[in-house]
């Protein structure tokens, strides 16, 4: 809740308005830019019968001549202009997220969670919505590069069998293959059948993004390899040790989902779950923490050491021993915490960032176990199937390379020569190796370096399966034809394992006949393929005993400061890099500092000072003898005399959209502690960059947009967020438009739910045709997003809360924008929606100004008409194009509206709550967004707004929005209530 | 008004004055000794010659004021039916007849029509635009535009006299007084 | 030139005669005719080369702005309109100064406006049309900005009359077409002096034909009076209407800072200020350059100044009136928008205007300086481009800034809203410098009416009954 | 000054006045028919790749529209049908004509027929055949008589304001489900038709729509 004592401050550089800030606008403007105009509406790849929509010349000059091409045969299943929904899997790491794709003639357009899958459960992260663009990249490689000169599978085919007969000999010595971590039966069969068939050869998994730590802690501690499956929706109180598990970590639509689940407040007798995070740069958990502590990366080490004294104290037994010095930590915070945990045994939850090394791991696993949580909020599951990536086998294998042992190396996916530690100099390495194979979805910089480059085929193309965390079994099932003929996964290893080149189908069944056993294949097989997974396949809990060996204790480093500075690396908005071509990705901003379009040094506004730096200033950062220029921003809440980069930007060369965006920070990565290290120097290149942030100002100036309040404060107060807007009452001189009938939609976001992941945002975009703008446009301010995700900073310049909101368009009733256009583009429909008619409409801007929540989004240039074909073919034929001039906006998805409500009039029957999803809503990872129809008493909407949270944004104008928001509510530990205080100031 | 053209011969008298002052007393002369068809002309309009000529005035308000009366029902009417009865849509939740906003619109079409029809009233009362004219015959006639004061008497008026007509001009302080003819 | 002003009897103020060196109604016609006979200066045509170069300016940036689409300008996402709109208000404002003086002053029986009337009146013209020019530009699909007038068509769709937009579209097209008339109505005498005293066959075929026969008679006298007096009379509340509904386009919006009910007058009495600063700029020019000083005096020019002292002063009263209103309001979002203005990140603009429109016109309080050509032509400058950021103010700081903070951004102008507004100046003085040259820039046949001469009591006419 | 016009120029006036008002109803009369999709699409007659008769299938033979366009009721769209359905019969019948030959070309090759369009709403409005023929509007109603077309011809304008006529008052269009591809189907007396539209709308729930967001999205 906003105290009067609460300050609410600008974004640092507008709060001080630094020079660097001024120039910073002002070089936003004075730029000129290349767009292109050209118009005319044009519904992407139209949809009739799957055709391909030729205009050929004019005919007696009435108009343009076009071809209708049927099917020369008809698919059964196919029924031209209904969408068809296929199940298949994505996989990321040993993740693997089950999905449903939405298909039209054939074409897959859109991506949505399996609400049957364990990790996705319906919803979806930015990952999995961005894939489908990701199909068709017009920069995919597409063909077999020899020796850089253009081949063909088949020879490479050739290549590899001569190969066969050189290693069946020697059993494969002088063979390696670097592969990515999966966690697949069939993958891990054929690795199996490769590694029997040449037992000499070396096999290494490496992954730049790794929860390697955390598999050897598991290991070490329990002797066998498991993995950790955390039940947040079970856990009271969680700790994050810098584990950003929200939204970086492993399957974290499934946590996300979890944790939401365990934070409702508003029923009395369940409790609302407590957040602790320990964290150097400002994450999505942290920001959704009831207590951040701002702590480097390194310290974190001690501080689970001093958690754990702190624990044990509190009488429990925790073996071995945890002498360290913590006099520089908070004693209050750790005090605080330690009585939580004590008080929430086998209801609380500890856990490590995979970023954190093995000790922290371990020190969370035996917290867990001494708490009771081990077999309550966490579980352990066999992982067989899965392949954890391993650092030093990579070190070794490079070694072995070097020295000339390795003749032929085969490396599949992953691009170790841009992402590989850089002390390793993988670059050199390879060029030792007589042959060399790069499989990968780009030409890209390991491919450029490798004798043969195979194009990968994408997942949608592909035939494979997967396993989740838990074990469940699902299958990747292809939902078009390779576009460009590229060999699958499956195929490939197939092809290395046996020397076959088999289809992708035949491989995966064979795995899949050991699995379906006690016949009825065929049927079990058939509904696996419908369902996209095995029901039930989870593995069972494992038993676990710890055999703690002593775990030497942290030495305290030698202090930071202004010339030893921390540097972190961090998982992107692009994950590893593997995204960085993937435009809804690129200009989606980061949650946290809301930039797009590159990355940048994240310093603490305490550090910058100090560092006399501002955003945009572009830096080197100087550790040992490597080098990186990066511009410098400014991220409240860093903890100080840390730097934070993100990963996968700086690339060269791999297609239009990634290259030259952002700096690449894998050129300071160091193999032996890849996600941290200290000794780090910036210094001033005395250059400015233009950043394209999408938000200037953090603060709400004291207006009650996101209305907040503790736990405490709300129980005494339920009606609180109404409450803090007074108002004469909210009459009109008109005469109340009369909205009593039929379906009247409108939309609840809960702001206690929302971890502003940007789900909605990229699931809006990939609905609804949202053009792709780039840097220069973004920084004038000209982003199209439908929904966005507002976040505003609260409390203490140096160390802030975080609060998002998510803002689309609020479809007043009395809507501002409707009176003003002048020729009616936007009008009210009697279901209560702001419709918003394209093509009528004639570019005034007007209602765009006249919008108090300026959610419209206007075409400055026809960003649409220079789209490639294969983008072409990722629109959604059910939503108009929308070309140069002309106003678009957030409509609730009424084409899906429209669609439903035909069905169920032609079934003869009204729609069904929940039977209707909106884009974001269904992709919301913890049910934050919920649409329907409000005049139904019992719609879940209906009881969403009942709820005394629910307040409407600047309600107070009257404009009466059918959108409403549930205020949110942080549950602070009253013990550290005073500290609060103190911090907010 | 001063329809001239007539085919007979004789078109009129013109005859100089000197001043407006002895424009109005030869005019009032004239009004009393009963002719009708005769007009004073000068470089810009004079006080009082009106009553001196013993014309009535003019009609023009009324049909400016029709014109407006007709500009702003018309207007509204548009805007009425336009939104209530052709195509009902729901603006801001406001009325389909919401008159508060359609004022601007009714005002301007009522004031653009009145204005148009003063001028074009004004022309046709005047029965201009006329660029034949007898009267232009006369050279000494340009000088009414710049700083000359003339009379006009038509032939068709009932007292006209060519002998008498002219003497009596003269006699009221008429100077190089010309007879107008159609050649 | 009605009844009513020699009714009037004495000239207001009373002191210096309206016209000086007392000329004959000869001499008059002669002077102004002389200036479109005589052989044309070849500064006219330095001039006009001038203009029309920048008016290519306007049609060039208009076109590459249809090419690539209104993106070619600085506007974003929160600032959807900019210098567009901005330069429309302005033009238009200036566009009030010439009705204003030949209907209200008609009206209020100022028989000083005689001698400025017409040109004023010409000036409004012009600078309307420039005004035209950018509401229909800034739209951005140009080729269908014909939806926005009621004509039926296949979508049977019509526009939306309750979008000040609209209104917009009716009252300035309305305001250009009735002043246009009346203007035209006013030359009609003057063109027939011309016509009488045209040398070569084609000036006496053109304003033979555009006098349309025009004679003088006192019958056409009567009705072209009433005439006048009506288009005066509906030309007044036009004039009111035009910039009250021009301000509806904010005032009726729900952004702090435009939702104001002081904006209609408050407007009014800006653009009479602006309108009557224009007024000033050129006349100082034309009387110079045409040596009409003493038909166009000081006392006239001094007046001018007068109304542009009191509209100043309406609009600083606006000004600190809108602080009022937002302090005593205690709506945050109105508070927050005005301290910005001030003190925000558009300040120097704020204050740009205040000097100008404030401070500068309280010179005028003294009568040495009100008299003082190269002040009060100083002074009329400044005040134009302090009328121009004060529409830069207000169109700007409220959208950059509003409700949400997430949203606000900064706006700033590419050289092509830069290169537009510069254009419009070349069409704005194309076409004043045609009218100059061709057409009687001053009304002799008012001017003649207000000498003592025209007056038939004077000089012992005999008096009659 | 001597007269400056001759005496004809007194009538200019009239003549200037009749010419403004001729070319004002000049243009509004070229825009208003020429402009309307009444001429710019009614009467679009492509030749077709295949001199494919209605008139023939459609009349004189008697298929049902469905045999081909099948999907009509299911669909957004009401599908061209592929070269498959052609053959089903055509493999038989006239398996030598010349005019099958691109039939049979087709099938041969799997290369599909390029057929023409004839009817077209434009790509922002979004026409839902299956939900049309829910409601019981016949093909006829906006395809005309295809049955007595030998090329298929467009005779209605598809305009948007000729869609809201229907969608205004539709009650003289619903048929019975079995008269949907009737060609010759005419509503029987007014009242009667009245009073079955009035049910017929309350129990499929029929509503056409007027606001935007039922055709453009």
């Amino acid at each position: 809740m906003e105290k009067k004592d609460k300050k609410y401050w600008l974004s640092l550089d507008h709060l001080h308005d630094t020079k660097g800030y001024r120039r910073n606008l002002r070089d936003r403007y004075h730029e000129e830019n290349g767009e292109t105009g050209g118009d005319f509406t044009r519904r992407s790849f139209l949809g009739i019968m799957g055709a391909s929509l030729a205009l050929a010349g004019l005919a007696g000059c009435r108009r343009p001549v076009e071809k209708i091409v049927p099917y020369v045969i008809m698919p059964e299943e196919v029924i031209p202009g209904v969408p068809q929904y296929y199940a298949t899997t994505m996989s990321l790491g040993t993740s693997a997220y089950g999905i449903i794709v939405e298909s039209h003639e054939g074409r897959p357009t859109k991506i949505e969670g399996n609400p049957k899958h364990p990790s996705t459960l319906g919803s979806a992260n930015i990952f999995l919505e961005a894939a489908i663009l990701g199909l068709y990249d017009p920069d995919r490689s597409k063909k077999v590069k020899h020796n850089g000169a253009e081949s063909a599978y088949n020879d490479f085919i050739s290549f590899w069998r001569e190969q066969e007969l050189k290693f069946a000999a020697n059993k494969g010595e002088g063979l390696a293959v670097i592969s990515e971590s999966f966690s697949s039966p069939t993958l891990m069969r054929l690795r199996n059948d490769f590694l029997k068939k040449y037992s000499n050869a070396s096999w290494v998994c490496y992954e730049p993004i790794s929860d390697e730590n955390n598999h050897k802690a598991v290991g070490q501690l329990t002797g066998r390899p498991l993995q950790p499956v955390y039940h947040y929706d079970k856990a009271d109180v969680v700790l994050s040790l810098d584990a950003d598990f929200l939204l970086t970590e492993n399957e974290n639509i499934r946590a996300a989902r979890g944790f939401a689940e365990k934070r409702k407040p508003d029923d009395n007798k369940t409790d609302m779950n407590r957040l602790y995070t320990a964290e150097s740069a400002f994450s999505v958990t942290g920001s959704m923490a009831d207590h951040r502590l701002r702590i480097s990366s390194a310290d974190i080490g001690r501080l689970a050491f001093a958690i754990a004294d702190a624990v044990r104290k509190r009488g429990l037994n925790i073996p071995g021993v945890f002498e360290t010095d913590i006099s520089d930590f908070n004693k209050e915070w750790i005090e605080a915490l330690a009585d939580d945990l004590n008080g929430a045994k086998g209801r609380s939850l500890i856990i490590a960032g995979s970023r954190q090394p093995i000790r922290v791991h371990q020190i969370a696993m035996i917290l867990n176990e001494v708490l009771g949580n081990i077999g309550q909020t966490v579980t352990y599951h066999n992982a067989n199937d899965a392949i954890a990536p391993d650092m030093e086998a990579l070190k070794s294998t490079i070694a072995k390379m070097k020295s000339g042992a390795i003749s032929t190396l085969i490396i599949l996916g992953g691009n170790p020569v841009y992402n590989a530690p850089a002390d390793l100099d993988f670059a050199s390495a390879l060029s030792k190796c007589e042959n060399s194979v790069h499989y990968s979805d780009y030409l890209d910089e390991t491919s450029k370096l490798t004798g043969w480059h195979i194009p990968r085929a994408h997942f949608l193309e592909s035939w494979s399966d997967a396993r989740a965390l838990d074990g469940t079994l699902s299958v990747i099932q292809p939902m078009i034809e390779p576009l460009y003929g590229s060999p699958s996964d499956t195929e490939l290893y197939a092809l290395l394992a046996s020397g076959r080149n088999q289809r992708g189908y035949d491989i995966v069944r064979e795995t899949w006949q050991n699995v379906l056993k006690g016949g009825e294949f065929e049927k079990k097989w058939r509904k696996v393929l419908h369902d996209g997974l095995l029901a039930d396949s989870a593995l069972p809990n494992e038993i676990i005993k710890l055999n703690v060996a002593a775990i030497e204790s942290p030495k305290s480093e030698k202090e930071l400061s202004n010339d030893n500075l921390e540097l972190n690396f961090y998982s992107s908005k692009l994950y590893d890099g593997r995204f960085a071509n993937n435009g809804w990705l690129q200009e989606l901003p980061d949650p946290i500092n809301k930039l797009t379009w590159g990355n940048a040094a994240l310093l603490s506004p305490k550090t910058a000072t100090e560092l006399a730096v501002a955003n945009g200033e572009i830096v080197n950062i100087e550790a040992g003898s490597a080098k990186l220029e990066i511009p410098v921003w400014i991220s409240p809440g860093q903890a100080d005399y840390t730097v934070a980069v993100a990963l996968g930007y700086g690339r060269g060369g791999i297609g239009a959209v990634a290259d030259g965006v952002g700096a690449n920070a894998y050129l300071l990565s160091n193999s032996n502690n890849p996600s941290f290290y200290r000794g780090v120097r910036l210094t001033k290149t005395g250059a400015v960059m233009n950043m394209a942030g999408t938000q200037d100002h953090g603060s709400m100036h004291g207006r009650p947009i996101v209305r907040e309040a503790t736990l405490n404060e709300y129980r005494s107060n339920p009606e609180f967020a109404e409450e803090m807007v007074e108002h004469p009452p909210l009459k009109s001189i008109y005469p109340e438009h009369d909205y009593s009938q039929g379906y009247q939609w409108g939309m609840v976001i809960d702001l206690n739910a929302c971890i502003g992941c940007g789900a909605c945002t990229i699931a809006c975009q990939s609905e609804n045709n949202i053009p792709i703008v780039g840097k220069l446009q973004v920084s004038k301010g000209r982003e199209m997003h439908w929904i966005r995700n507002d976040r505003y900073y609260v409390g203490d310049e140096n160390d802030p809360k975080i609060v998002h909101m998510p803002v689309a368009c609020q479809q007043c009733e009395n809507a501002p924008c409707e009176s003003v256009c002048p020729v009616a583009a936007t009008v009210h429909d009697k279901e209560g929606l702001n419709n918003m008619t394209y093509t009528r409409c004639i570019g005034t801007r007007y209602c765009s100004n006249n919008c108090p929540y300026k959610v419209r989004r206007f075409n400055f240039f026809n960003y649409t008409g220079k789209y490639a074909e294969t983008i072409r073919m990722a629109q959604n034929p059910d939503v108009t194009v929308r070309s140069r001039g002309v106003m678009e906006k957030c409509t609730f998805c009424t084409q899906r509206l429209n669609r439903a409500k035909i069905k169920a009039r032609q079934e003869g029957r009204t729609v069904r709550d929940g039977e209707i999803q909106t884009a974001c809503e269904q992709a919301c990872p913890t049910r934050a967004i919920r649409f329907g129809n409000i005049n139904d008493p019992d719609s879940i909407v209906t009881a969403m707004k009942k709820i005394d949270r629910n307040y409407a944004l600047l309600g107070e104008f009257n404009v009466r929005p059918r959108n409403s928001y549930l205020a949110k509510i942080r549950n602070p530990n009253p013990k550290l209530g005073k500290t609060e205080d103190k911090e907010t100031g | 008004m001063s329809e001239m053209v007539k085919q007979n011969k004789i078109e009129g008298i013109l005859a100089e004055f000197p001043d407006p002052a002895a424009l109005i007393s030869a005019a009032e002369k004239m009004r009393d000794a009963g002719y009708k068809k005769f007009d004073c002309h000068s470089p810009f309009p004079i006080h009082g010659m009106d009553k001196a000529m013993g014309l009535k005035r003019s009609p023009l308000g009324w049909i400016v004021g029709s014109a407006a009366l007709f500009g702003t029902s018309a207007a509204l009417g548009l805007q009425w039916w336009t939104s209530t009865v052709d195509y009902r849509l729901v603006i801001s939740g406001k009325p389909f007849f919401s008159f508060q906003a359609y004022v601007p619109v009714t005002f301007a079409l009522g004031v653009l029509l009145s204005a148009f029809a003063a001028l074009i009233a004004m022309l046709v009362l005047n029965g201009l635009p006329r660029l034949h004219h007898p009267i232009f015959y006369s050279d000494r006639f340009a000088k009414s535009s710049d700083d000359g004061f003339f009379i006009s008497i038509e032939g068709d008026d009932p007292k006209f006299d060519i002998e008498k007509t002219k003497a009596f001009l003269e006699s009221i302080g008429g100077t190089n007084s010309e007879i107008l003819k159609e050649t | 030139m009605s009844k009513g002003i020699t009714d009037s009897g004495i000239i207001p103020g009373g002191e210096a005669p309206l016209i000086e060196k007392n000329p004959t109604f000869g001499s008059i016609t002669e002077e102004i005719s002389r200036i479109t006979e005589r052989k044309t200066p070849g500064v006219w045509y330095l001039a006009l080369g001038a203009a029309v170069s920048l008016m290519f300016v306007l049609f060039g940036s208009i076109g590459y702005l249809v090419f690539e689409g209104v993106g070619i300008w600085g506007l974003n996402n929160p600032v959807g309109w900019g210098w567009a709109i901005i330069n429309f208000v302005w033009w238009v404002g200036i566009g009030h100064a010439g009705t204003l003086i030949s209907a209200i002053l008609f009206l209020l029986r100022q028989r000083w406006r005689t001698s400025i009337n017409r040109f004023a009146e010409a000036m409004t013209l012009f600078a309307v049309s420039c005004a035209l020019i950018f509401p229909a530009i800034h739209v951005g699909r140009i080729w269908v900005v014909y939806w926005m007038f009621p004509v039926p068509n296949q979508m049977s769709m019509w526009p939306n009359f309750r979008s000040p937009l609209l209104w917009d579209v009716f009252a300035v097209s309305t305001y250009f077409t009735a002043s246009l008339l009346f203007w035209y109505t006013g030359l009609i005498p003057d063109l027939a002096t011309f016509r009488d005293r045209a040398k070569t066959k084609i000036r006496k075929i053109v304003f033979g034909f555009l006098s349309l026969g025009w004679r003088g008679g006192n019958r056409q006298w009567k009705h072209y009076e009433l005439a006048y007096l009506i288009l005066a009379g509906i030309s007044t509340p036009l004039v009111l209407s035009v910039h009250s509904v021009v301000s509806t386009d904010f005032a009726i919006s729900i952004l702090p800072g435009w939702h104001t009910t002081i904006f209609p007058p408050y407007f009014v009495a800006g653009a009479i200020f602006s309108g009557f600063a224009m007024v000033v700029t050129l006349t100082i020019i034309a009387r110079k350059l045409f040596h009409l000083e003493h038909i166009i005096t000081v006392s006239h020019l001094e007046k001018m100044n007068k109304i542009m002292l009191l509209t100043g002063m309406m609009v600083g009263y606006a000004y600190s009136m809108e602080f009022f209103i937002a302090w005593y309001s205690g709506n945050i979002y109105e508070q927050f928008v005005f301290i910005n203005r001030a003190f925000g990140q558009y300040a120097w603009a704020y204050w740009i205007m205040i000097s100008c429109n404030v401070l500068i016109p309280q010179m005028f309080w003294f009568k040495k300086l009100r008299r003082s050509i190269p002040v009060m032509f100083i002074a009329s400058i400044l005040i134009n481009v302090g009328m121009w950021f004060e529409r830069f103010v207000i169109v700007v700081t409220s959208l950059a800034q509003d409700f949400l903070p997430s949203s606000w951004d900064y706006y700033s102008p590419t050289i092509w809203d830069i290169s537009t507004f510069v254009g419009s100046f070349g069409l704005f003085f194309t076409l004043f410098l045609l009218f100059i040259r061709f057409l009687p820039m001053i009304s002799m046949s008012e001017v003649k009416g207000v000498l003592p001469q025209a007056d038939p009591h004077h000089a012992g006419g005999d008096r009659h009954e | 000054m001597a007269q400056i016009f001759p005496k004809w120029t007194n009538n200019i006036q009239t003549y200037i006045a009749a010419g403004a008002v001729f070319i004002v109803v000049a243009m509004v009369g070229f825009f208003w028919y020429y402009g309307s999709p009444w001429y710019t699409d009614v009467g679009y007659r492509p030749i077709q790749p295949v001199p494919y008769s209605h008139k023939l299938h459609a009349g004189d033979l008697g298929l049902d529209c469905r045999y081909c366009h099948n999907l009509a009721e299911k669909s957004v769209h009401a599908n061209i049908p592929p070269t498959q359905t052609c053959m089903n019969c055509h493999a038989i019948i006239l398996p030598e004509s010349e005019k099958l030959l691109p039939v049979r070309e087709s099938w041969g090759t799997k290369r599909p027929i390029e057929w023409i369009r004839v009817h077209k709403v434009a790509d922002y409005c979004y026409f839902n055949h299956s939900a049309h023929l829910y409601a019981g509007i016949g093909c006829a109603d906006c395809h005309g008589n295809v049955a007595e077309m030998e090329t298929v011809m467009q005779v209605k304008p598809l305009s948007m304001g000729w869609c809201l006529e229907c969608h205004r008052n539709p009650e003289m269009h619903l048929r019975p489900r079995e008269e949907l591809t009737n060609m010759y189907w005419v509503p029987p007396d007014k009242d009667k038709q009245l009073k079955f539209a009035e049910q017929v709308i309350k129990e499929k729930a029929i509503a056409p729509p007027q606001d935007c967001s039922g055709c453009h999205r």
